[in-house]
């Protein structure tokens, strides 16, 4: 399904400076005014308009019987947003940090992954659930949780997750107009970046990663809040001579293994990056079909290089937790580059 | 100088059950304010569907011991609360069933094949919940109270004229979600009815182990909710009060709780063993206060029934027997393909070739 | 003939909040059945304590204020019921607190600095819970109210004499674990006490979006366990309720649920905002019910406070003061090797590994 | 720590035809009556036995003091698990069915898995959650997931998972008897597998994997239910000239690297079966560390047997769902053997 511009391209403003909490929030405010079955609710998502601002005015602007707070219980939002979504509706909900959301997991993992299926399609569920999560944003215990492994594992979800403003906006337009339900994950110490942009904007196909920098010698994959850091790596590993892609995958679930298998095939060396602990991490699906893929086309395993197998740790602790470009050229330097 | 509090609320419901014919088929002339006798021919009608109802979980049970069916639960002994409750709601309104349920889907139209779908093993869920307006029978317990409570919001959200009622077991009444779609339903005051089966047992766990409650109709308060306790093998007091919540719902007033108090005559499914944790006496005292047999008595004063009425409707329910008997005997045709037809409403390729793989293998298993 | 039930149950609570000293110091004359007025020589001692709890968040606030903190909940406003409820524990018993009870912690005899630790971002837990008798402050809500179910079921299996005590606020009664925690101390009779702390908000959300219930307390009927509720800025209330809680918890009578009427004066945290949400009157309004003033008042008029003593009391806050600060100005020490060190009690090969990777990443650093 | 046998050398029994709902059962009294913190509650375990009898009997012998029936809620049997845990018990609790797991999510992830690392050490929780999972019982929907890739990829969990009714016996003492909390799956479809065995019996210590039979052609590393099904694979390949390696995990978390690579590095090849889900599921850490410590020992990617990408099934369809020896076979013969 494709998102329609609520405005025409004479009207699009001039490129501004744009947040992806704005990014999110404009996304939010089109797709509401597009769709009256679209709704707003959650904990503190109406008057405070989310803890971080995500939802912003829209409570205003659609009133409270499109966007409210509603009681403090996560399965009770996700379980009554089935109800409304088996109504026609189309319900757009937070989870205030992604450790919020395992009070939902039964509602999610039982029902919004499989209702479709076991009403043999008659029954969809176009509900979008937004989860904040990862770190580095010297949050108390809970609030950096990376849950994506969890939602990645279900078959029935989808799980998708920007790393700049632009995706954001587009690719949540997209989650909302689609008929599968979708985990929205939004990088929270991506929230103050911002890009010179005009909204709307419509970036790649959500299913679609995408390359965000060109190279010839290893790709780098990674998604939300670790791209930037991808990216810096490239840059440092460039003044290295190490010329390195970076592909932001966007698409957790389903993958793009076409493009992925493009770059890896021209580089023939991969890593995977992300923030949550590896043990079981996305990053273990990520190297396992990717090699599974592109097994004659390696030339070294494809690496992890994650948080540790711990729990996310405190503020003070997370620099040494945390996946960084150093961390990434360093795990790069242990291949064999003879083999 | 003390803070302001309000003067008056909601008193907790009383504690002798709603109803209207005793055990015995007298009346009992246990009311309710606001609730009266449904009519007789109301009566008569509801008495057929019951003893329908009957006919097909004792014939689905038996198809199950015959190995017909993977696994049953069955309401017998809760007919009353199944036929009495589903029969208040309009076509339009929307039911949330258990896997208990199956008696409500029968009385919601649904087809005898697509009701049992489930416990054949053909598909999870049988029917199209579009068509009768009944959700897919819930097996994770509580987790449907919310999407009873969430539809029912949408309906006064779009201001349709859709009530929800949903029903959940004493069991279920422990999980944190009936608590969270209560709670959300008072909030919000959504045209939810919530019909608790108090059937005394959770498979083997009795009632007093799962709460310690004078009575489970007591937690409405707590809400702000109105409560109240019926005699669920009493159908004429079920009716009664379910019609009486559904008229409140559609009156913008919000939900009700009504505990039914009944209990469950059969093993929790058939691969369970109650001798392991009930005495036969129980079973054999519950058999007094059966919902057909005192519905029977009182018909039958009151001159409504004779036995011509009885026989043709032993025979309806006979002719119900027969047409279960005759859809376990055709197997559905199950297709692998659908494994993968319905995961998703954008198509994957991940799935695709699974799919493909797996015809491949099929294809290659019919050549050898 | 009908089914047989109880013909008694415990009333739901009454209307009016529980008070020994209204907000004007004077008596308020709100007693409840059992519930004495502490003595004024008890009420001294819970003043000084008060006083020293609303300076120590005024001075954390403070140093958060200036980042010297990364988040900080205050209690200010609800000290009566933070140092109330915790002084009526025995050491024995133990208490469970959340994210917005340090000021607990405090009475409870935690260090300030192993307080803070969790807000200065040191460790997680700050405190060995084993030490004061105190699990660590819980952030996922309501999920405390089931550990000190789980804790007072084994105290009572083991027939030791502690109870415990659990924190949870407005927006925490409204979370599954709540409901199943009150069910859970109820059905096995765990001597429990759960103080719900109902300050009006959930960050933003005001109580009327949380509940439609005349208060909070009346949940507790719903699982035949007594409620009650008390005037929450009332220290004399909150700790006589707290203590024939806890008695009746020792008798094993089983659990108790108070609610206490208060307000959160602060921001929900630092990194709120409340005036998207709330009026400044709304909070200039709660200031007459503060639980300092009024009992200052009282104090004073029944002679048991004078200046003297008064600024002897202003001393020892400030004092506490000046050691928050002097804690918060030495920086902790990490150890980055202690990611590793207590996830499992058996180690593990791929920690170790990940953990020796990370010592040569960090000697190479301190190489470079 | 090891576990002391509760009978001595002379009296061990003649070995019998032991069930693994046997063995469990033994398990559990033999913890019961050796320690007094042990604890068994959870839904229907008292009167019961548990809906599958691995706790009958226990009720009668113990007491209801020491096992006994909760009311029905699972984030409450998990949360006060965790209160009676830190008051010094040991409780050994059932999950009656592994989606029925799922409404207590947020206390095993956020608690359960997390205490220990949050108080420094000083707090412990020594619980035991007994969740029964896979399918292949013909149950209706919600009764034979596979969640063992949620508790994988939680750091601070213990996953472990008999394929026999020995080290059923074995796995569960030693994982009630562990500091840590465990996660013990047990696999349903063979409950009533029956071995010649005198318990007590003490097998592999819990963190082991176990090389069920050798051969040098291939490893196929499975566990739980599938164990039987690579078993069968590798008769019917020996047959072929295939000789086939199976090892069963047992330990899920940790991850039994020396075991699985000794044998990898001989065959240099390996598959992993399970039944759950590809896409994310626990094959895919298999694959991408085996991967990771063998690259240059292998001749052809790791594959991955297992599950579709779908919810589970009704009865009707797992025959097609479920890997079987023939689909093993098959996926072998997929390498390029000449590689
Ligand atoms: C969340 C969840 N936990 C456990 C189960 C397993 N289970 C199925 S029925 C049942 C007992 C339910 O008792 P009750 O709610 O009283 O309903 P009844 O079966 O008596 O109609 C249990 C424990 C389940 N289906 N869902
Ligand atoms: C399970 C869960 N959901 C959401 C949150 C985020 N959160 C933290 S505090 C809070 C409000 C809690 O309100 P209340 O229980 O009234 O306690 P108060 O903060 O007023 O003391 C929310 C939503 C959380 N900590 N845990
Ligand atoms: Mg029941
Ligand atoms: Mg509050």
């Amino acid at each position: 399904m494709t998102v329609t511009a609520l405005t025409t391209a004479e009207d699009v403003p001039a490129p501004a400076s744009v947040t992806m909490t704005k990014a999110l929030n404009q996304a939010l405010r089109d797709s509401l005014a597009e769709d009256d079955t679209v709704l707003v609710f959650g904990e503190d998502v109406g008057r405070l308009g989310g803890v971080f601002r995500v939802t912003e005015g829209l409570r205003k602007e659609f009133g409270p019987e499109r966007v409210w707070d509603s009681p403090l219980a996560e399965s009770g939002i996700v379980g009554t947003a089935i109800g409304m979504a088996m109504a026609g509706m189309r319900p757009v909900i937070e989870m205030q940090f992604d450790a919020y959301a395992y009070p939902a997991f039964e509602q999610i993992v039982s029902h919004v992954a499989k209702m479709r299926n076991r009403t043999k399609g008659h029954v969809s569920l176009p509900i979008t659930i937004r989860i904040p999560y990862a770190g580095d944003i010297g949050g108390v215990e809970h609030h950096s949780d990376s849950s994506e492994a969890y939602w990645c594992s279900t078959p029935g979800l989808t799980v998708v997750t920007p790393s700049n403003p632009a995706d954001a906006y587009s690719l949540l337009r997209e989650s909302v107009a689609s008929e599968d339900p979708v985990i929205f994950m939004e990088p929270k110490s991506r929230y103050w970046m911002k890009d010179k942009l005009s909204l709307p904007v419509q970036t790649a196909p959500m299913d679609r990663a995408q390359v965000v920098r060109e190279g010839s010698d290893v790709t780098l994959l990674t998604y939300g809040p670790t791209v930037r850091t991808a990216l810096a790596a490239a840059e440092d590993g460039a003044e290295h001579g190490l010329s390195i892609e970076v592909i932001d995958l966007r698409s957790l679930s389903p993958f793009d293994d076409e493009t992925v298998s493009a770059s890896v095939r021209k580089t023939s060396r991969a890593a995977i990056i992300h923030e949550a602990a590896q043990f079981g991490g996305y990053g273990a699906e990520v190297a396992a079909r990717v090699t599974e893929a592109n097994f004659t086309h390696l030339s070294a395993p494809i690496l992890r290089i994650t948080g540790f197998d711990v729990p996310y740790p405190s503020p003070k602790l997370e620099e040494y937790f945390l996946p960084t470009a150093e961390r990434i050229l360093d795990a790069l330097e242990s291949w064999d580059w003879e083999l | 100088m003390t803070i302001d509090v309000p003067t008056s609320r909601r008193a907790l419901p009383q504690l002798q059950p709603v109803s209207f014919i005793g055990a015995d088929g007298q009346p009992a002339d246990v009311p309710a304010d606001g609730l009266t006798i449904p009519s007789d021919r109301t009566l008569l009608g509801l008495y057929q569907k019951m003893v329908q109802v009957r006919r097909f979980e004792a014939q689905v049970t038996h198809l199950t011991r015959q190995g017909r069916l993977a696994t049953y639960p069955s309401a017998a002994g809760q007919e009353a609360i199944e036929v009495g409750a589903t029969t208040a709601l309009a076509p339009n309104d929307w039911l949330f069933p258990t896997y208990r349920d199956s008696a409500s889907l029968l009385t919601r139209g649904v087809p005898v094949t697509e009701i049992l779908a489930a416990f054949r093993g053909d598909w999870h869920c049988g029917f199209d919940p579009n068509e009768y307006h009944t959700s897919p029978a819930a097996t994770p317990l509580a987790t449907q109270t919310l999407h009873a409570t969430g539809f029912a919001m949408a309906a006064k959200l779009k201001g349709e004229d859709a009530c929800t009622l949903t029903f959940l077991g004493d069991g279920a009444s422990s999980e944190g979600d009936t608590h969270e779609a209560f709670n959300f339903a008072s909030v919000w005051q959504t045209p939810t009815v919530f019909v608790l089966q108090n059937n005394q047992y959770a498979i083997s766990t009795p009632l007093r182990e799962q709460s310690n409650a004078t009575m489970l109709a007591d937690r409405a308060a707590g809400y702000g909710m109105p409560g109240l306790r019926v005699d669920g093998n009493d159908i004429a007091a079920v009716f009664a009060a379910v019609t009486a919540a559904l008229e409140r719902a559609r009156n913008g007033e919000g939900p009700t709780l009504i505990e039914c108090l009944t209990y469950r005559m059969e093993s929790h499914t058939n691969s369970d063993d109650p001798t392991k944790y009930r005495d036969a006496e129980e079973v054999e005292h519950w058999k007094q206060f059966d919902p057909i047999d005192r519905l029977e008595k009182h018909l039958r004063t009151a001159g409504v029934l004779d036995d011509e009425t009885a026989a043709e409707i032993t025979a309806s329910a006979e002719e119900l027997a027969t047409s279960v008997r005759d859809a376990m005997n055709t197997e559905a045709e199950v297709d692998p393909s659908e494994l993968f037809a319905y995961v998703y409403a954008n198509p994957r390729a991940n799935l695709i070739a699974q799919q493909g793989k797996l015809e491949a293998e099929l294809a290659a298993a019919a050549q050898s």
